[in-house]
């Protein structure tokens, strides 16, 4: 796939440039992160400070928040994700076309944060659907949030074309969605996506 | 067309005249699309930044210099995205309607005069032909609202077809005053029709209320806000297309971009003068002073449209359906006779005050009417 | 309009949420529509129920503290307070002065903060498109700054304390809340000049979701919902709780009860707060910020159950404890404005659009964490 | 019994930590209309509603607290008992009197399981439908589902030897 690079150089003086379609994939992907408007907690509202004035998400081309999961890149899941809202966010997820990415924003998304011995609390939103970023805090700075979107924004850069998981037959395209149970979500977590830690 | 065959067969005499020809007609179409394309990417840049300047914000400005580049990184991924058919979803009308949404927004193109001597066709029922097209898309609305199989998208269809329904009969009227002026449907004559130093028809009492109907009702035909009711996004999510993604999503966009620039060209052909204005008959150089006067012109209506989304609440659909048919409706049927006044007035002065004196006495007539929905001052009470 | 006879028409159920970009969160309502009507709305909530109360049982009474700001995560500040207020009342602590005005200053502030966002994402669900939120966040920013060099947090402020506040204010952050106060006039005539005077506006939110008077006091309304349709009633007033009585201020209150009623008050009582903070901020007692016999560990509370409330920028924040004489909680209960005020949802949207449901959600200005809790 | 206007009006002057009116479940109803038609209490806004579990008493306490808008006094807190069980937990709803007991009524019965007789509507609010406990009653037990808990939380490791969590060495060891 790759161009020889004295090739490519010499190409370059004549005025040619060569630049891979992976390259040109991986530019488009990144510079143009439509996130869902989807809020959840007191991290949204971080999320919608970090898209106003001041900080002005729009600069990396990420301020169409789009309400249909349908039109939506990114999902930046801003809060506390409780039992009950579970399924939706990973309906939500399902919803959203490939290629997809999450930023879990805030302790509450990563790990159940303050609120983990809460009984309708999910311990972390990655027991249900793959995370791509997480941001510590709570909530985390518009700043924080600016520098995930910048790290998301590398780690696309750096896929390949033939790596990725949208395009192989055998990755899940679709995430169970758990079920309300008597006493707790079932099953209360996705094994394929998230395992307990080894004791 | 016709210049463009002469063209072709003077500079290049060895050419078969059947390809001439056809390179006659596809040329400008390819030239218009290209331009009109180039209009839109730019369209959606200028957009964000204009709403990023009104909102204390800076737009888009990390991808490519001042972030000119983000149209085409916006194309290209939702071209690479995944495209989604929800499974009850009926899959031919799914896919057809946004491919009918883009269609007659370019057919409009074809008899907007975009410089001296520049149409792609020119009709002699030029106008004709651009109101009944640009009417199609409600057609294209509806098939997305209903194929989607989603409650949403069905409330936005609804919304869309009573609204491009309702604001198209105005509209159309609004227009009868313009044919009635230069006497033709053509175009490239009603054009012609606008010279002189106040020869725009909008610097007429009834072209300035024509004007003002034909482009509020073109907002509204191409659902651009304070009129974005079918996807109005804080009450029906993305109204008729919530459920499409990837490219299909691109192609809605880009229909309604580029019909709000096409209604924007035929205001301007109709109202401003089109491509009209100092230097547009040079020898030389003329098409392309009255091009650039052509888009000039054009951009004054495009940001009076990006103006009124960053700054204007949205109606609601019973008071948008009113103000269609209670107040744009009447008024524009008062134009058309102040039209008449003025033309067969004894001479420009008196025509010119007739007329405008009957068109603000039914302004305000029209106000006093509809007073039943006027706003109450209110006052409140301090206690301590 | 079914209501003709002559038509057929079938009702069409919504589920408006709970991922809705005008629900303010993660709510949810259930709606039946005739047409673009709304014959019946069933509020749905409970996708952010954090277990706050049944956490603050299991942690010491400072402990539930910071878990307070993340209720009305806007006003971090008197959530605080109501529930400091509350346990002084309990263990009949003495605040100093001082820090009573410090806890005036810091509530008012985030009365100006909450009011001018909530009106911005009222016009936001009108359709505005994100215009007015935007210019409120920017007048936001600058009081979260203040709060930040107060307390170190932008939002979640966990600021007061058991009988005072944590930190001292210095003079640079009491000039910085000056040159809040000084600006915020300016920025109101600004935005009132762009909103209130807008037909569209006035045209959506005039005679839209009205609520009667009796109809308020019986349902439990409270705060600017409550006195937009007449009930004269401010716990800043009623208790006088803190140093309210010294300050010369008004209480708007409104007739028609409709969502611009709504919409006006809160202009009202950020004018008004505005004139609460010149005065605080200019009689500011030197003196201790905190109570010297507060306790910060093995802090108790003497048995017994106790209720203390305050006017939270969304109406009455109240605070049921229970006390057992130990160093947790036997019972903590929130009594939540917002929560409360979404009981006449139903009440106010039978009979409008679609798309009044959502602009009447927006003035009652409901935050989910406290809904939820 | 209607508690004797004397009683109610020395509550109201005692200030708010001493008012409380413990009323029989059957009088609970004529007691609320005595207390919100009264001319000189007029009790028209109830505020908060809530349910306390006082598991040593075996009995669920439902608290309502009362204000007036109109006389602009407050509050009294109006208590009611009901036993633990779930069959006998029921009490009439007062909801017919003050409309905003509505959904703090309901909430009292997704998380503590006392039933409203009358209550117009009565359903879960906050957890969802097919849920079968009420958690904040003292005796629940949450369902364990946090496997590693770095924190030194006493409680949460206790517990999660109790129900079968993997608690990995060196949290223990951090314990000590």
């Amino acid at each position: 796939m790759a161009v020889d690079p004295n090739l490519k150089s010499e190409l370059q003086k004549q005025g040619i440039f060569v630049m891979p379609v992976e390259f040109l994939y991986n530019w488009s992907r990144k510079s143009s992160l439509w996130p869902i408007q989807f809020g959840l907690a007191c991290c949204a509202i971080e999320m919608i400070a970090a898209a106003a004035a001041r900080h002005d998400m729009a600069r990396f081309g990420a301020e169409v928040f789009r309400a249909s999961p349908r039109q939506a890149d990114l999902m930046i899941v801003s809060g506390t994700v409780t039992k009950k809202m579970a399924p939706q966010v990973v309906r939500l997820y399902n919803q959203m076309p490939e290629p997809k990415y999450v930023i879990a924003m805030g302790a509450c998304a990563i790990s159940g944060g303050p609120f983990k011995d809460g009984y309708n609390v999910l311990k972390g939103v990655d027991r249900y659907i793959p995370v791509d970023i997480h941001i510590p805090g709570c909530p985390p700075r518009p700043e924080a949030l600016l520098h995930a979107l910048m790290t998301l924004q590398e780690k696309i850069s750096k896929q390949h074309l033939n790596e990725v998981s949208w395009y192989d037959k055998n990755a899940p395209s679709e995430f169970p969605v758990p079920q309300y149970g008597a006493h707790d979500l079932e099953p209360p977590a996705n094994p394929k996506v998230w395992e307990p830690p080894k004791k | 067309m016709d210049a463009i065959y002469q063209l072709i067969h003077d500079y290049c005499p060895t050419m078969p005249d059947w390809l001439a020809l056809a390179l006659a007609i596809l040329l400008p179409i390819a030239i218009v699309m290209g331009v009109f394309l180039t209009v839109f990417a730019l369209l959606t840049w200028v957009e964000r930044k204009a709403l990023g300047r009104i909102q204390n914000r800076r737009g888009p400005n990390r991808v490519g210099p001042v972030g000119l580049f983000q149209p085409i990184a916006d194309g290209l991924k939702l071209l690479t995205k995944e495209d989604i058919v929800p499974n009850a979803a009926d899959k031919v009308v799914h896919f057809l309607a946004p491919v009918l949404v883009v269609v007659p927004a370019f057919m409009v193109l074809a008899v907007v005069p975009v410089a001296k001597g520049f149409i792609a066709v020119d009709l002699n029922i030029g106008v004709l032909f651009a109101l009944a097209v640009s009417t199609a898309s409600v057609l294209a609305l509806f098939m997305a609202g209903w194929a989607s199989h989603n409650k949403f998208s069905l409330l936005g269809a609804m919304r869309g077809v009573a609204q491009v329904v309702s604001y198209e009969v105005p509209m159309v009227l609004a227009a009868v005053v313009v044919l009635m002026a230069s006497g033709s449907l053509s175009s490239v004559s009603i054009v012609e029709a606008q010279r002189g130093l106040t020869g725009w028809f909008v610097c007429k009492p009834w072209g300035l209320v024509g004007f003002v109907i034909f482009q509020l009702c073109a907002m509204a035909e191409v659902a651009r806000t304070p009129f974005d009711l079918p996807e109005a996004e804080s009450e029906i999510v993305a109204g008729y297309h919530t459920e499409y993604s990837g490219f299909k999503f691109a192609l809605f966009q880009m229909g309604e971009y580029v019909a709000a620039i096409t209604m924007g060209g035929i205001t301007v052909t109709m109202f401003l003068g089109g491509y009209l204005g100092p230097g547009c008959d040079l020898p030389k150089f003329g098409w392309l002073i009255s091009a650039c006067w052509f888009f000039a012109k054009l951009g004054i209506i495009v940001v009076i449209n990006i103006w009124a989304r960053g700054t204007w609440p949205r109606v609601r659909v019973d008071q948008l359906l009113g103000f269609a048919w209670k107040l744009l409706l009447p008024l524009s049927l008062v134009n058309i006779v102040a039209m008449a006044v003025w033309h067969f007035a004894p001479n420009k002065l008196v025509g010119w005050v007739e007329s405008a004196v009957l068109l603000a006495v039914a302004i305000v007539a029209l106000v006093k009417i509809n007073a039943g929905q006027t706003f109450e001052k209110r006052s409140y009470r301090f206690t301590s | 309009m079914s209501a003709t006879g002559i038509i057929q028409t079938q009702t069409l159920e919504v589920s408006l949420g709970p991922q809705h970009p005008s629900t303010h969160g993660v709510f949810r309502m259930d709606v039946v529509l005739d047409g673009e009507y709304v014959v019946k709305l069933k509020p749905v909530m409970g996708y952010l129920h954090r277990n706050h109360e049944q956490l603050a049982e299991k942690m010491t009474w400072l402990g539930s503290m910071p878990y307070t700001d993340r209720l009305d995560y806007f006003c971090s500040m008197t959530n605080n307070w109501a529930y400091a207020l509350a346990v002084e009342k309990m263990t009949g602590l003495k605040v100093p002065e001082r820090a009573e005005y410090i806890r005036v200053i810091m509530a008012e502030l985030t009365r100006l903060l909450n009011h001018s966002c909530a009106i911005g994402f009222l016009l936001s669900d009108c359709g505005a498109w994100f215009t007015p939120v935007l210019y409120a966040l920017r007048e936001r920013e600058w009081i979260l700054d203040f709060f930040e060099t107060v307390s170190g947090a932008r939002m979640m402020c966990n600021y007061m304390r058991f009988g005072g506040v944590r930190v001292d204010l210095d003079d640079a952050s009491l000039a910085m809340a000056r040159n809040i106060v000084a600006r915020w006039p300016a920025f109101l005539d600004e935005f009132e000049k762009l909103m209130t005077e807008n037909e569209v506006l006035l045209a959506r939110t005039q005679r839209v979701g009205i609520l009667s008077r009796n109809l308020a006091i019986n349902a439990s309304v409270s705060g600017p919902v409550a006195r937009a349709s007449g009930v004269e009633y401010d716990i800043r007033k009623v208790d006088k709780y803190g140093v309210y009585d010294r300050f010369d201020f008004g209480v708007p209150v409104g007739e028609a009860g409709d969502t611009f009623d709504r919409y006006m008050i809160r202009i009202l009582e950020m004018r008004e707060a505005v004139k609460i903070l010149e005065q605080a901020l200019r009689d500011i007692p030197a003196g201790p910020f905190i109570a010297p016999e507060a306790k910060l560990r093995n802090f108790k509370v003497p048995a017994g159950d106790g209720y203390g409330r305050i006017e939270a920028p969304k109406g009455e924040l109240g605070f049921y404890l229970v006390s057992e004489g130990g160093a947790k909680p036997y019972r903590y209960h929130v009594r939540p404005p917002s929560f409360i005020n979404l009981t006449i949802l139903e009440d106010m949207c039978l009979g409008q659009k679609v798309a009044d449901t959502v602009i009447i959600l927006g003035s009652v200005d409901i935050v989910l964490g406290e809904v939820d809790r | 019994m209607i508690p004797p206007l004397e009683q109610v009006r020395e509550m109201l002057s005692a200030g708010a930590a001493k008012s409380s009116l413990l009323v029989e479940r059957e009088e609970a109803v004529a007691v609320a209309q005595f207390l919100k038609t009264d001319p000189q209490l007029q009790l028209d806004f109830c505020s908060c509603v809530t349910a306390v579990d006082y598991i040593k008493q075996d009995c669920i306490e439902v608290v309502y607290h009362l204000y007036s808008v109109a006389l602009k006094h407050g509050p009294v807190a109006l208590k009611v008992r009901a036993p633990r069980a779930l069959e006998q937990c029921r009490m009439p709803s007062l909801t017919p009197v003050w409309r905003g007991c509505e959904y703090q009524e309901r909430e009292a019965f997704d998380l503590y399981g006392v039933k409203f007789d009358g209550h117009p509507d009565l359903r879960r609010i906050l957890m969802w439908d097919e849920f079968v406990d009420h958690p904040m009653r003292k005796d629940y037990v949450p369902p364990m589902d946090y496997e590693w808990e770095p924190t030194p939380h006493a409680e949460t490791l206790a517990r999660a030897k109790q129900t079968g969590g993997t608690v990995p060495a060196s949290a223990l060891e951090a314990k000590k």
